[in-house]
């Protein structure tokens, strides 16, 4: 048994994690609560503002808005780092070695470190190359994967105020739209390379992800079918009360047999007639009981249709052939060196907690608790609770530095992201890549029928059965 | 799956490709001139010669106990048949008995050989199909303690010297053989891990399944040999065919696949599977019939060592295939002429032909699956 | 507490307007970029970048459906595969220009002031297009429109698509089917006649 | 349509089964080690940096000069020089250099050579700045004597019989030459004294002890000189006893070396001295102070590095 190391992983991740998170969100309160609070007057025990100008609410309206975008530049690059972290000791882990445990506690400065020494390597832009499209690639490789995440914050912060300026109505649209601009940058690399190799990773990479892009956009079509909506804080929204409720098991089509079992369990004593209320759930009860069941097994092949295609579309293993190493060395990124190749390296990572991210909103409930409500309630919770509220009201109420909805979903996200994201490390770490004629017909013969299918399913079943009633 | 792309129906240029000497995936210093037409090789041209060494040239400059602890690096993942093949044809030259313990442990550590050589196989060939991060390092764990083990009786993981002409250098003390005993009984399980992870894997079946399809005649003509002419329909082994060393007293299987269409890389895979368990039963048995008393060595292992006059060739069967060795002694130091058949050479040059009409993707996985060394290619 | 809507911030005038003209350069200069560029698949990279401005402008335009569109299938989808397609089957198109200029400077006089006649109609053609759609432009009566746009547009854009504009919208996919022949047919170019002259000796296996 | 389907179960549960073999590996030790923190105990036979040993009795250099692993060398790496002495008519070793870049670890010359003195040691820590400093020469090939002492123990070497007839001054010579390659290639020394397990801890007390031991053979050398003046007063004017005294000295502070404690044992090698100072009775030390020699003798040998 490895405990020692397993532990240390844990102890990696936890305190990592809430180091940053707490850094992160400090900075956030800071910059978007705490100043404008400050100088237009309204912050408690301090300065009382009467009559603000107008040039000081401009000031205080612009920290705010500019508060979400300033988070996002801030962790994801450092998240990106844990990440890179992460993925090998897990590695290690899995092939009985110890992982890099050098630099810092237990290696946690080990990324920092390799990114330093890529800071300081010569920067090598090949003769003949097309330097200023070599230098412009890495940066739209990088920027759409922060951009691209800012409608999920407001998702995964359970709508914090301060975050809802970031939300957008088209919001999963903007996502996708977001992420189909990286491979124009891989296109880019390939070419500006001057490179045969590279040039053959950037035309994959293009063939590969224009492939892979719809049967992910189909499946998440699908789920925003269900949801009705574009909208992922509204998704999010769909999706509360326990995991029985989550797209991911019939996109609430269970939410009818999760509000009635407390009635069938006894939990609840009314002589409450359960069945005109199932038959609010389900019109036609037993074809709507079946379809409830279909829709569970189409979700759950969703989803990991989604995460095929998301592997896929950041180029992860086993669809890592733009850069497959046995074959073309290093693909688009074989020329590049220095902070250029550190930016490709850290946007890989990006990309692997936005997709995984965009799962949890769409598939795992966001920040929801797994557990269901009726069970919630049953739990000994309120005493603490409220005891911890008293406690901390200062902070919630006048200074308004913890929300705890938003706390409890936070953490709830990062434990859902951290799991995909372990469970891509393990694919990794068991899968060989696909040949790419066999990746474009997996892709074209296989998911692309197979989501279209999910989808006529779908709207069929869906007719039956009244979700996230 | 169109894999054949006429040029009347669209234009496109062909494009030729150097893979190699430096590409991550040839396996060390091999070039490959590849003339492709978009993604499918129409002419592979495999050029070597980057790793040549002289190594028969300085066989006939130095004596014989010299030559004996250069050898190993001819293959140097399985130096011990190197040695050995070496070691038999003097031998056969000296008219010189060779101890039955000597040959029991010559039996033994070859096979270990073979297994850590195989082992290193299947850990490179999964990092050329693309499986880089997580199931190579588990062959190379079981390897590592095979070395670790030739370590102790050799003095060196890889270049081992350990056969010698007449003999061998040392014998291993009771907690090595408690050792390589642990080692055996654990290693049939890790090979049942290994199959777990790769062997029916969907992916890995479909990279190799299907592809580079060796045919039993082309084998023959280019002088394949070992595991990847046993994949095509033949029970060609030295060791059965003509049976050397103690083997005849030993019980083991010869896989080998009938399939007169020929054999394709998945089939040579699961021949070095099936070896490896092979060449653990054949340890664990050389373990119990080892003699604890006995010579080493039917020569003085010297400076001074001779070689009757003559010339002989007698081969053995490496992990690669037949491993031949011809020498001409006039029974002074050094030898006459020294000339050795490699079972990489012949695996290498059938390469040309097995490559064309196969996409990018797959070169690795049918270059690999062969199974070549380039060391013992250039030699 | 309240918060400030970006958009109303927006909206207030002088950030769009700015906002506007900014993309707007930008969007030109590299338009002048796409047609000046003599290498034609960085032109196609610069026309990604001006279908990205446009999508800019849609977005100031509140209309976001339509400006995600306008990245998701032109910025990334067609003129991605146009690229892609150039690579592919032309990747020597400097070197022949070269070529060309080389026999263009050994003509004669008047065979040069008819090529360059004839070099010269592709743009007398684009300028006498752009120019009509100026004049028509200019032409038309604009009205400034009081109808507010509703924050969820999408629904009424779906809705407009499956009832009164589906024959328009089934139309539009013929672009895609046209973009999709265009890209065989510059693929299939040339025609190679099967002759017993070998092409580029390699083929015919004397390598 | 069915055949499909089949397929594609079959598929997941042969993927998840490697998954899940993956996964339940994280529930294993790792196999790797630490390295520069825990070094594996290398085999007794393991052919690492070549080395010259000493007799592990009585100090005495093993090597004959009889050119035997000169000739075997097929990478033709060492260089022996030897001269034969004209007053005993036998070979006199100068210098043994062994090219450690050339060399390939062959062993050939350990297996041909009849006195055990050049070994294969555990040492494989060899990297270095340049390919001139990989060329060891004799001070920093001779081991030490009780790491010739763990050498042939481990590997079983039977010890050899100390030289009958050793003639004094190829003795001193060679012990001048042992000793000084023991202290003024402290590195040396240092770094393969780091290599031994076993004797990891004792490191700072046997540099103390090497120190001493040079200080005390540097005073013989002194009184060898031949131009020394001050040695007309000598009572014990025999530099060869002198030389023999000192050696002696060396064996036993080293014999205890072992043993003790560090620290008593850099007492016991500097009590050593004391005695051996106060013995020979040396008419050229001014002060009673034996500790201030043993300074003075250290400042000595850093001089020449």
């Amino acid at each position: 048994m490895n405990a020692a190391e397993i532990y240390k992983l844990s102890r990696l991740a936890i305190f990592w994690l809430s180091v940053t998170f707490g850094a992160v969100w400090v900075a956030c309160w800071g910059v978007g609560v705490f100043i404008p609070s400050l100088i237009t007057g309204k912050m408690p025990f301090l300065l009382q503002v009467d009559n603000p100008s107008t040039t000081v609410v401009f000031i205080a309206d612009l920290l705010r808005s500019l508060t979400p975008i300033l988070s996002l530049l801030v962790f994801i690059p450092i998240n990106a780092m844990f990440m890179v972290l992460f993925e090998r000791r897990s590695l290690a882990l899995f092939t009985v070695r110890m992982g890099p445990n050098r630099h810092g506690f237990d290696g946690l400065a080990q990324t920092a470190a390799d990114a330093v020494k890529l800071l300081f390597k010569e920067d090598i832009t090949p003769r003949g190359a097309d330097a200023f499209m070599f230098t412009l690639a890495p940066i739209i490789f990088f920027a759409p994967s922060i951009f691209g995440a800012l409608p999920l914050l407001a998702a995964v912060t359970n709508n914090h105020d301060l975050f809802k300026v970031a939300n957008l109505p088209t919001g999963i649209f903007y996502i996708l739209a977001a992420a189909s601009i990286p491979v124009v940058a891989l296109v880019m690399a390939g070419w500006a390379s001057n490179n045969k190799y590279s040039l053959v990773g950037g035309l994959r990479s293009a063939a590969q992800a224009i492939s892979y892009e719809i049967p992910l956009v189909l499946s998440l079509v699908t789920m925003c079918l269900l949801a009705g909506t574009l909208d992922v804080v509204e998704i999010v929204e769909q999706q509360k009360g326990g995991i029985l409720n989550w797209n991911i098991l019939g996109g609430g089509a269970l939410s009818g047999y999760d509000k009635l079992a407390p009635y069938w369990l006894n939990l609840v004593d009314t002589s409450f007639d359960t069945s005109a209320m199932f038959g609010q759930f389900y019109p036609v009860p037993w074809l709507s009981s079946i379809m409830a069941f279909v829709l569970v097994i189409c979700t759950v092949l969703l989803f990991g249709l989604y995460l095929t295609g998301a592997c896929a579309e950041i180029n992860r293993i086993p669809f890592d052939l733009p850069e497959a190493e046995s074959e073309l060395v290093s693909g688009y990124n074989t020329e590049y060196s220095g902070i250029k190749f550190a930016i490709f390296f850290l946007a890989e990572f990006t990309n692997l907690f936005v997709v995984s991210s965009i799962a949890t909103v769409m598939f795992l409930g966001g920040g929801d608790n797994p557990i269901p409500k009726w069970i919630l309630d049953r739990l000994p919770l309120e005493p603490i609770s409220n005891a911890l509220g008293s406690l901390l009201s200062p902070l919630i109420k006048d200074l308004m530095f913890i929300d705890p909805a938003t706390f409890w979903a936070a953490f709830w996200v990062i434990v859902k992201v951290y799991s995909i994201v372990f469970f891509a490390i393990l694919v990794r770490g068991t899968l060989p890549r696909f040949r790419i004629d066999q990746l474009m017909d997996f892709g074209w013969k296989r998911l692309i029928p197979l989501a279209l299918i999910l989808f006529v399913v779908v709207v069929f079943a869906r007719t039956w059965v009244v979700c996230h009633g | 799956m169109s894999t054949e792309i006429k040029s009347t129906e669209l234009k496109t240029d062909e494009m030729i490709i150097n893979m190699g000497p430096q590409h991550p995936a040839t396996h060390g210093v091999l070039r490959m001139l590849l003339t492709l037409d978009g993604e499918f090789v129409k002419h592979a041209e495999p050029v070597i010669g980057h790793l040549h060494r002289a190594q028969e040239w300085q066989g006939q400059n130095r004596t014989w106990f010299q030559y004996q602890a250069l050898i190993d690096r001819v293959d140097y993942l399985s130096g011990m048949f190197t040695s050995w093949a070496m070691a038999r044809s003097c031998e056969v030259l000296d008219e010189c008995e060779v101890p039955e313990r000597a040959e029991y442990l010559r039996v033994m550590v070859s096979e270990m050989n073979r297994i850590s050589s195989h082992l290193l196989w299947l850990g490179t060939y999964l990092i050329d199909l693309g499986a880089m991060f997580g199931f190579p390092f588990y062959p190379f764990r079981e390897r590592e303690k095979l070395l670790d083990l030739f370590e102790e009786i050799a003095g060196q993981r890889m270049m081992f010297n350990y056969i010698r002409i007449g003999g061998v250098q040392r014998a291993p003390n009771d907690a090595w053989l408690k050792r390589l005993k642990a080692f055996t009984e654990e290693f049939e399980d890790r090979v049942d891990e290994y199959e777990a992870i790769v062997t029916e894997n969907p992916i890995f079946l479909k990279r190799t399944k299907e592809i580079g399809i060796l045919p039993l005649s082309l084998a023959k003509q280019y002088g394949v040999t070992g595991p990847s002419i046993r994949a095509s329909g033949t029970d060609m082994d030295l060791r059965k065919t003509k049976p050397y060393s103690v083997y005849p007293k030993l019980e083991f299987d010869v896989h080998w696949l009938d399939k007169p269409e020929g054999g394709d890389t998945w089939d040579r895979y699961i021949l070095r599977i099936r070896e490896m368990r092979e060449s653990n039963k054949i340890i664990k048995q050389c373990l119990d019939m080892l003699p604890t008393e006995g010579e080493l060595s039917g020569k003085k292992q010297n400076a001074g060592l001779r070689v009757k006059a003559g010339e002989a060739f007698s081969s053995v069967e490496s992990p690669r295939g037949i491993l031949g060795c011809y020498v001409i002694s006039d029974g002074k130091d050094k030898a006459i002429r020294f000339r050795w058949r490699n079972p990489s050479f012949c695996n290498l040059s059938v390469l040309s032909e097995l490559l064309v009409g196969s996409p990018i993707a797959d070169i690795m996985a049918i270059f690999g699956s062969v199974d070549v060394i380039l060391p013992d290619v250039d030699r | 507490m309240e918060f400030v809507n970006v958009q109303e911030l927006v909206s207030t005038g002088v950030a769009e307007a700015l906002a506007f003209y900014f993309i707007a350069a930008l969007a030109i200069t590299l338009s002048i970029g796409v047609i000046s560029d003599k290498n034609v698949i960085r032109a196609g990279f610069l026309l990604i970048g001006v279908f990205g401005g446009i999508s800019g402008l849609f977005f100031l335009l509140q209309a976001q459906f339509i400006a995600l569109a306008q990245v998701m299938i032109y910025a990334v989808g067609i003129t991605l595969v146009v690229v892609i397609a150039l690579m592919l089957t032309n990747p020597r198109l400097q070197n022949e220009e070269a070529e060309e200029e080389a026999i263009a400077s050994s003509e004669p006089a008047l065979l040069k002031f008819l090529d360059s006649i004839r070099n010269g109609f592709p743009g007398l053609v684009a300028w006498i297009a752009f120019v009509t759609v100026y004049m028509a432009i200019r032409s038309e009566h604009w009205e400034q429109s009081t109808q507010t746009i509703g924050e969820d547009n999408i629904a009424v854009i779906g809705r407009a698509l499956t009832t009164d504009y589906s024959l328009p919208f089934e139309f539009a996919s013929v672009l895609l089917l046209a973009a999709l022949i265009g890209a065989i047919m510059l693929a299939k170019a040339e025609k190679v006649e099967d002759t017993d002259t070998p092409r580029e000796g390699i083929e015919s296996g004397s390598n | 349509m069915a055949n499909l389907l089949d397929r594609a179960v079959e598929s997941f549960k042969r993927v998840g089964e490697g998954l899940k073999t993956v996964f339940m590996h994280s529930f294993r030790e790792p196999t790797t080690q630490e390295y520069p923190e825990k070094i594996q105990d290398l085999a007794p036979h393991f052919r690492g940096r070549l080395a010259l040993a000493v007799n592990p009795d009585t100090g005495d250099h093993l090597c004959i000069s009889c050119r035997q692993c000169e000739r075997v060398c097929p990478d033709k790496c060492i260089e022996i020089t030897a001269h034969k002495s004209p007053e005993t008519n036998k070979l006199e070793l100068i210098d043994f250099k062994i090219d450690h870049g050339l060399c390939m670890f062959c062993g050939l010359c350990t297996e041909v050579c009849p006195t055990t003195c050049i070994i294969n040691t555990n040492d494989f820590e060899m990297a270095d700045y340049s390919r001139e400093s990989l060329i060891y020469d004799i001070k920093r090939l001779t081991l030490t004597q009780d790491e010739s002492t763990y050498y042939f123990d481990k590997k079983e070497l039977p010890r050899p019989k100390p030289k009958a007839a050793a003639k004094p001054a190829a003795a001193a010579g060679a012990a001048g030459a042992a000793a000084k390659s023991a202290a003024a290639g402290g590195d040396a020394a240092a770094k393969a004294a780091a290599a031994k397990a076993a004797a990891a801890k004792a490191a700072a007390a046997k540099a103390a002890a090497a120190k001493a031991a040079a200080a005390k053979t540097d005073d013989g050398e002194t009184k060898a000189e031949p131009k020394a003046e001050s040695k007309s007063e000598e009572k014990a004017a025999e530099p060869k006893a002198d030389a023999e005294a000192a050696k002696k000295d060396v064996v036993e502070a080293k014999t205890e070396d072992i043993t003790a404690e560090p620290k008593a044992d850099a007492e016991a090698a500097k009590k050593d001295v004391v005695e051996a100072k106060t013995e020979d009775k040396a008419a050229e030390a001014p002060e009673k102070d034996a500790k201030k020699d043993v300074k003075e003798a250290k400042a000595d040998e850093k001089d020449p590095e």
